[in-house]
């Protein structure tokens, strides 16, 4: 299901729209949900340590990326995000022993389904960052925001708002 | 049949025509048809890589390129010094792909970088490809009470992420091989020491202090012969013998031969085709030791009781 | 005695860090590597010191330092390097970065070597492929030691050691074309 | 209708030369609900916490959002000025808009103010679905479990012993005293292990607010702070301990000899064995993977001459429960494996042994009645190389870190080696010396003074057989010259290594471990002796490596720990826990089955008013829950929701923007 | 296929020994060929019910738990309805003494055009897992194919497809058959309906639907059993079971081939994990 990103000169043309265009200065807004314990505390992290990365991103602090429920994911595509960035404990430090364990196996299915319904995949990431991976974080809020911005505006379903 | 694209390196066709010989007499006997690559060129080493990176890897490069025409995408490489160039040119190459691609451009004539062979130097290939038991089933002439010890340089196996393959600090797929052909391999010490090839002609007086610290540890481990895999360790351990007696006042002759040589042996063939009289430091004695008698194992006592998890009963 | 000023910026060390994909830095002196180096004991700078002088920023000291020119190449010390930190690749910057910049050192035996890596490649030009008398007896020529290893010869010769004929790759021209064209993309770099 | 008070500061200059502070202000009142939106330079300072009480009780403010540093960092700060005011603390929220705007896009004011502009935004709109919430507390169990025996443990089973709080000390060997029962001398005073060790073993057996469970493990911990059930498991020991006088004739007559771990396999013990002489309890334990009578039915002497009759060769495995408080871990380390170092020819030659196997040589109860000597020949040796740093500091072959105690005891090897054999000459390969420490200094000082011991700094880079010696060759950097010793014995300072059971320990406790497998502490400086699970302390070698008098104190602040949390009658524990709505629940009990904490149990409720028919459903144990919100993310009727994270305000954070 | 006389006997039998208080299988539609379910509680009905590959709605439907909780039910299921059977047991929402389970080894059944339907082509399990009497020769498990309409749709371009989808949800009237036809979805109050969520949810219009039936769907990945009770009640004849068949292949591809109500106290995908599932997919 891997799907080519167009470019056009000096323009962003949207990956699941081509009718829709943005100039090249657009900047998109992405959710960040946070799991409190490893990738909250890396951000903050990237904080004190100055590292310095993209201003799209807006984050959203919940306990643990279990209690990520998909239609936060599928609301925040809806209303007010053109991506979305999911961030949790590595595999085997969960500060709630398994919850990112159970995470993961919806985050693949959501994921899929979404790009599967017309969402390029870039669209909706995850990543494992643990509180002391400050540079990580500041590493893939950059990629991530590279990534979507490469997709252009999300439209779709975005035009009756809610 | 197994068919091997064969790159024989200069000194093959020079000072070591007898590793080339024997071992097309061992691979005939195995089995493994032989194809050398054609109008191959020099590997660069040990100069090319000294002075500039470039040629250096477009050297290696035309080999590789010449070498992927060819049907058969495994190389076999005699010389360990030619088998580190070319295999480290390769991981190289695949790594840096821009650079791959400009350097290419070099050797265009002869066609593009694909990447697609696969580098082994002839002892990994015995050993991983064809295999002990193979070679031990063809053994007709065993080799027992000959004692040995193996010499694998600092090429072969280092470095570790290039070669891939066996220790780079005490490797054992040269000292299983000799023990599949029936001779005894020695514990040593030093067999990954460096011998100093590459200055060979233009410093001669660290290879004979390197070489000769190789030869005394070789000597006290009580091997009757140094067995090697690469020209350039044979030629320096062989042909730098007498100076070294001279200068140290100490007696070595300690013979060295490619693990080829007794391979041959082994298989049958007759001792004149290992070209015996090409060596400086004289074979024949320490061939002699063929067929010495073998102490045997010391015998375990309580062999049913050792077995059961270290412990003993009174 | 040295002075060291302010390193604003080692650009010394960042060349040869570029060049060799390896990052000086890591070095903690362990001296693993200078035990472990089988020319050490000829090195006017043992690898563990060449390192520290790349950490200083001491280029021309280590450009002038035999040190490089006497690397095998063997590969032993990166093997047991704790940091693993790929000695020969930096050895070979220093070298390279050396011969780029121009700096000749003085000293007899790196001429020895140098020449004979000249030699070599000369050797490989002409023919495409190498010959082991022909290089020894050119070596001695022009070393001006003419009788270095003369001893060996005759006994290496009779026993059919050393060949004497040499052959040659066939298509000579595209080798010396190879060169010239490595030459180039080496001028282009700098 | 919701009145929301928005607190912006400056934090000196930290927020207010990246972003428009002033602008982020004015952008909040734009929103109906805010009512007052007023900035400062230290918000968390005591007159800044002072204009928010005063704020919420001049406006009648509902909640409140605070714009300023993580919530991670003053949350409960300014939680307590709510509270001062009067306010429920819960109707706070905090929009990071330090450490996820100002510090990370400095180089982008209009941006980061933007951002700021939409977290505070995201904070309102969350901070206005908030709920009054109030503490929940829970009841204490006062006892105090402690997981391994050795001098952490032991210190720490004492000392909360010694103030009245029943202690269950559970250790997996035969024998409580662990690796410093192995130790000959200690530095820097170089007094003998036992005498200080074995003082306190027997006290920890006579107290009578311990109990002591030896060759017993902890298999299953469920619960929480103040509640926690452990299950043990009582390895047969085949020796019934209330009978056994721990008179030795069985021990005697066994006739199975096996590698004897306590020395290091230097010596053999018998398949029924007690660990050491002075082992605590002093009962002996049979070895079942080598006793002939439990492998094959044959022998069955130790029951013969026993006695007592103490022997019980039908004993099985015994789980037993304990309900405790809190739990300290106390596993100590392992030694590294030195075989990668295949330069040094590990394996081949018998001459180089580990440093503890040196220690146990040196021991005067050890194998060899306290000479070295070479495991080869047996002869004493005179050239003993001593190698530091034998997998510490190394990533290629070992791990990173540097081990701690090696230089200090291979300086001790140093001394003891000259004390046992006059005529010997000790070097010490070595990178660095690291000696901070009462006293240390002054000891490597005797070491190489009065001892004289040759300190060479290098890494040994190999080693070789010539004739019956050892030749190390090494650097000696401060000569620049390649220097080869001709040893008899090589002894080898290996790292120190977690347990290798320590990470399926940890996940079973459920507390964090790090790369190496080592207990994470709470914070790294201000909570060393906590782990992030309340109610779980670590003490000694289990966190990281130590030397003894670093333990101990660790593990006297481990017991000060537990009295702490064990002074009141209950507990205090956020309300950020889970709740059931029992409208929606269906009873499907998928939320049973992801709770990592078994928080949810279920129970029977009328099917409808007055009814008696009953149905099931899902209930939370608000004790239990740690507030993950696993189950939430699960119910699909959104039957469970979590407090202070609910649908409505993460909903409500990502539709503000 | 014709099991129409044994059910009937078995049906007899039940009532005879007065096993059970209903009855639930299939009768014949009085306007056209197709079939309806039918639930008696008289004996002298029996002679109505009928079995055959006409018989296509999945009738644990019928088992909602208020059903079961007083009453005694028997039941005809097929292979896939069985499944569905099987989870709501696991999940407590039936009774298993107060049903009695007549197992079929279904043969598959027809679609309204009188092809045999894609779900029978695909099925897994055409056998009943969970039965009190069994009909038919169990032919047992079949290989896992993957659904030839989402392996076609993932081959499309990336806006084709969302035009695609765009185009389904906004002819979705939001009139929740799918849901009232899905014995899964048994839930008190739905989400969607709670008041919470209608707010975000979203009205009738493309975006509210898309949001409804991708959340439905979610709820039911690694739970449905491709019944396509769903899409038989669909008023809009919506594809519905593209969005659970895509679940469906990526939890068997990455989640140790599991399959939805196969084996007892089987909880779903979502209800368990494994250290070994996919990871590659994260940053």
């Amino acid at each position: 299901m891997e799907t080519e990103v167009k470019e056009a000169q000096g323009k962003i043309i949207s990956a699941e729209n081509p009718d829709i265009v943005a100039p090249a200065d657009w900047q998109p807004v992405i959710m960040g949900i946070l799991c409190n314990w490893c990738s909250y505390a890396g951000s903050d992290l990237t904080g004190t340590s100055r590292i310095q990365y993209p201003p799209n991103i807006r984050i959203i602090r919940v306990p643990c990326s279990s209690r990520v429920d998909p239609w936060f994911i599928i609301k925040s595509l809806q209303t007010t995000a053109d991506g979305v960035l999911i961030s949790g404990c590595h595999p085997g430090d969960c500060h709630y022993i398994s919850g990112n364990y159970f995470a993961r196996r919806r985050f693949l299915v959501t994921k899929k389904l979404l790009n599967f319904v017309g969402y390029h995949e870039n669209r909706v990431q995850f990543s494992w960052v643990s509180a002391a991976e400050g540079p990580k974080f500041a590493k893939v809020v950059a990629k991530v925001t590279e990534d979507i911005k490469k997709l252009g505006p999300l439209h779709r379903y975005k035009k009756e708002n809610f | 049949m197994n068919k091997l694209t064969y790159f024989p390196g200069c000194s093959a066709h020079g000072t070591s025509e007898e590793f080339d010989h024997t071992l097309k007499l061992v691979m005939k006997t195995l089995d493994v048809q032989m194809e050398e690559i054609p109008d191959w060129n020099c590997c660069g080493a040990t100069s090319a890589h000294v002075m500039t990176e470039n040629l250096a890897l477009a050297l290696p490069m035309r080999n590789l390129v010449l070498a992927e025409k060819l049907e058969n995408k495994t190389m076999g490489i005699a010389c360990a010094s030619c088998y580190s160039r070319m295999k480290g040119t390769k991981k190289h190459l695949d790594e840096n792909p821009e650079q791959a691609k400009r350097i290419n451009s070099t050797v265009i004539d002869e066609g593009e970088y694909q990447g697609t062979v696969e580098i082994k130097s002839m002892l990994q290939y015995c050993f991983e490809e064809i295999g002990l038991e193979t070679i031990k089933s063809k053994v007709t002439k065993s080799l027992s009470g000959l004692k040995v010890a193996c010499y694998y340089g600092c090429l072969l196996t280092r470095p570790k992420d290039v070669t891939q393959f066996d220790s780079p600090e005490y490797p054992m797929s040269m000292d299983l091989l000799m023990e599949a052909l029936g001779a005894k391999a020695m514990e040593f010490d030093f067999k990954t020491e460096c011998c100093g090839a590459s200055f060979s002609i233009s410093n001669t007086e660290v290879v004979e202090s390197l070489t000769g610290k190789i030869l005394e540890v070789a000597k006290e481990s009580g091997a009757h012969l140094i067995v090697v895999a690469c020209p350039l360790c044979q030629s320096n351990l062989d042909m730098r013998q007498p100076d070294i007696e001279k200068h140290s006042g100490k007696k070595l002759d300690i013979p060295v031969m490619y693990f080829t040589q007794l391979m041959a042996l082994a298989f049958g063939y007759p001792e004149k085709e290992l070209r015996l009289p090409k060596h400086i430091v004289p074979v024949e004695a320490a061939l002699k030791h063929i067929g010495d008698p073998v102490p045997e194992p010391e015998k375990v006592k309580k062999t049913k009781k050792a077995v059961e998890a270290e412990s003993e009963v009174e | 005695m040295i002075t060291l000023g302010l390193l604003e910026k080692n650009t010394f060390l960042e060349a040869v860090n570029k060049k060799s994909g390896a990052n000086v830095l890591e070095c903690y002196q362990c001296g693993k590597c200078v035990s472990t180096c089988p020319v050490s004991s000829y090195m006017d700078f043992p690898p563990r010191e060449i390192m520290q002088m790349i950490k200083l920023g001491l280029k021309e000291e280590s450009y002038m330092a035999n040190s490089m020119w006497f690397c095998l190449t063997c590969s032993a010390c990166s093997g047991r390097c704790p940091r693993e930190i790929d000695i020969p690749a930096v050895m070979e910057a220093i070298r390279h970065l050396a011969i780029e910049e121009n700096y000749r050192s003085e000293n007899k035996k790196v001429k020895d070597i140098r020449k004979f890596h000249d030699i070599f490649l000369d050797m490989i030009k002409r023919y495409g492929r190498n010959y082991e008398l022909r290089m020894m007896a050119e070596f001695n020529i022009r070393t001006r030691n003419l009788f270095k290893d003369m001893h060996l010869a005759p006994k290496a010769l009779l026993k059919g050691k050393i060949p004497i004929g040499h052959e040659s790759t066939k298509s000579a021209k595209a080798i010396q074309r190879m060169f010239k064209l490595a030459g180039k993309l080496e001028k282009e770099k700098r | 209708m919701a009145r929301v008070g928005v607190f912006v500061c400056y934090c000196g200059a930290n927020i207010a030369d990246f972003i428009d502070v002033p602008a982020v202000v004015e952008e909040a009142k734009k929103i109906k609900e805010v009512k007052i939106s007023v900035l400062y330079k230290y918000m968390c300072s005591d007159p800044g916490q002072g204009m928010i009480r005063d704020a919420i009780v001049q406006n009648r403010l509902t909640s409140v959002v605070v714009a300023a540093c993580s919530p991670r960092m003053h949350e409960k700060t300014f939680r307590k000025a709510l509270s001062d005011a009067g306010m429920n603390p819960y109707m706070l929220e905090v929009a990071n808009i330090r450490e996820h705007s100002s510090w990370v896009h400095q180089k982008d004011k209009k941006a980061a103010t933007e951002k700021a502009n939409d977290l505070i935004r995201m904070a309102i709109a969350k901070s206005i679905a908030n709920e009054q919430l109030h503490e929940i507390s829970v009841p204490v169990t006062k006892r105090a479990l402690v997981i391994g025996g050795g001098i952490a443990g032991i210190q720490a089973a004492l000392d909360i012993a010694d103030a009245r709080i029943p202690v269950t000390l559970v250790e997996k060997s035969p024998s409580i005293g662990g690796r410093m029962a192995q130790l000959d001398e200690t530095f820097p005073t170089l007094d003998c292990s036992q005498c200080i060790l074995t003082p306190k073993m027997v006290d920890v057996a006579s107290h009578p607010y311990i109990e002591l469970i030896p060759y017993s493990e902890v298999i299953e911990l469920d619960g929480y702070v103040g509640n926690y059930k452990a299950k043990i498991k009582k390895k047969a020991s085949y020796v019934d301990f209330s009978s056994c006088t721990g008179c030795g004739a069985c021990t005697q007559k066994c006739p199975v000899k096996v590698p004897n771990e306590f020395n290091m396999n230097i010596d053999k013990r018998k398949a029924i064995y007690t660990p050491f002489p002075q082992a605590v309890p002093n009962k002996p334990v049979i070895d079942a993977t080598h006793c002939t009578m439990l492998l094959k039915g044959k022998c069955g002497i130790c029951a013969k001459v026993c006695e007592k009759g103490s022997i019980n060769f039908k004993m099985v495995d015994e789980v037993i429960e304990r309900e405790v408080g809190a739990v300290v871990i106390a596993t100590g380390y392992d030694l590294w494996d030195p075989k990668p170092y295949e330069e040094y020819g590990v394996g081949r030659y018998k001459d180089i042994i580990t440093s503890l196997e040196f220690e146990r040589m040196v021991s005067a109860s050890g194998p060899t009645n306290g000479v070295p000597i070479r495991p080869s020949d047996g002869k004493v040796p005179k050239n003993v190389v001593f190698i530091k740093c034998i997998g510490s500091r190394d990533e290629a072959k070992g791990i990173e870190y540097c081990s701690k105690i090696c230089c200090m005891y291979t300086a001790k090897h140093a001394i003891l080696l000259h004390h046992k054999v006059h005529d010997s000459h000790a070097y010490i390969f070595y990178m660095d010396i690291r000696a901070a420490g009462k006293g240390y200094e002054e000891f490597v000082k005797r070491a190489q003074v009065e001892t004289a011991a040759t300190y060479l700094r290098g890494r040994v880079s190999k080693i070789y057989k010539k004739g019956d010696k050892l030749m190390v060759r090494g650097e000696d950097a401060q000569i620049g010259q390649v220097v080869e010793v001709e040893a008899d014995l090589v002894v080898l300072a290996t790292a120190v290594i977690a347990p290798k059971d320590n990470p399926s320990l940890a996940r079973l406790l459920g507390v964090s471990y790090d790369k190496y497998g080592y207990m994470s502490e709470a914070h790294p400086k201000l909570r060393p002796v906590e782990t992030a699970k309340a109610g779980i302390f670590l003490a000694g070698c289990t966190q990281a490596p130590k030397d003894i008098p670093d333990t101990v104190a660790q593990a006297s602040a481990c017991a000060a720990k537990v009295c702490g949390l064990f002074a009141g009658d209950t507990l205090k524990k956020d309300p950020m826990v889970s709740t059931i709505n029992n409208e929606f629940c269906s009873g499907c009990q998928n939320c049973v089955k992801v709770c990592p904490y078994q928080a949810i149990v279920t129970e029977e409720i009328p099917l409808g008013h007055g009814s008696k028919e009953l149905r099931t459903v899902a209930k939370i144990n608000e004790g239990v829950c740690q507030g993950c919100g696993s189950c939430v993310a699960i119910c699909r009727s959104m039957a469970i929701n979590l407090a202070g994270f609910t649908d409505p305000q993460i909903i409500n954070e990502i539709v503000a923007i | 296929m014709d099991h129409s006389k044994q059910i009937q006997d078995i049906a007899s039998k039940l009532f005879a020994e007065n096993k059970i208080d209903y009855f639930v299988g299939y009768r014949q539609n009085a306007i056209d060929d197709s079939q309806v379910p039918y639930l008696i509680s008289d004996p002298a009905e029996i002679p109505r019910l009928v079995f055959t590959d006409r018989s296509v709605f999945n009738l644990a439907n019928y088992l909602k738990p208020e059903h079961t909780r007083r009453k005694r039910v028997g039941l005809v299921v097929k292979g896939c309805d069985s499944r569905a059977l099987n989870l709501m047991l696991t999940e407590s929402q039936v009774k298993r003494e107060n049903v009695y389970i007549i197992g079929i080894c279904c043969e598959g059944v027809l679609n309204e055009k009188g092809e045999k339907a894609q779900n029978c082509i695909e099925c897994v399990m055409p056998d009943a897992v969970v039965y009190d009497e069994m009909i038919g020769t169990p032919t047992g498990k079949r290989e896992y194919i993957v659904n030839a309409d989402i392996k076609e749709l993932a081959t499309i371009a990336l806006e084709k497809r969302a035009d695609y989808f765009e185009d389904i949800f906004s002819n979705c009237i939001r009139c929740n058959a799918c849901r009232h036809s899905c014995p899964l979805c048994y839930c008190a109050k739905c989400c969607i309906d709670q008041e919470t969520s209608t707010l975000y949810h979203g009205a009738n219009t493309s975006s509210g639907a898309m949001h409804a039936l991708m959340t439905w769907s979610l709820h039911l990945a690694g739970r449905c059993v491709d019944c396509r009770n769903c899409e038989k009640a669909c008023p809009s004849h919506l594809p519905l079971h593209l969005l659970h068949k895509q679940n469906e292949s990526v939890i068997y591809e990455n989640f140790q081939q599991h399959l939805a109500g196969m084996e007892k106290d089987d909880r779903g995908a979502f209800y368990k994990y494994s250290l070994s599932d996919p990871d590659d997919f994260i940053l």
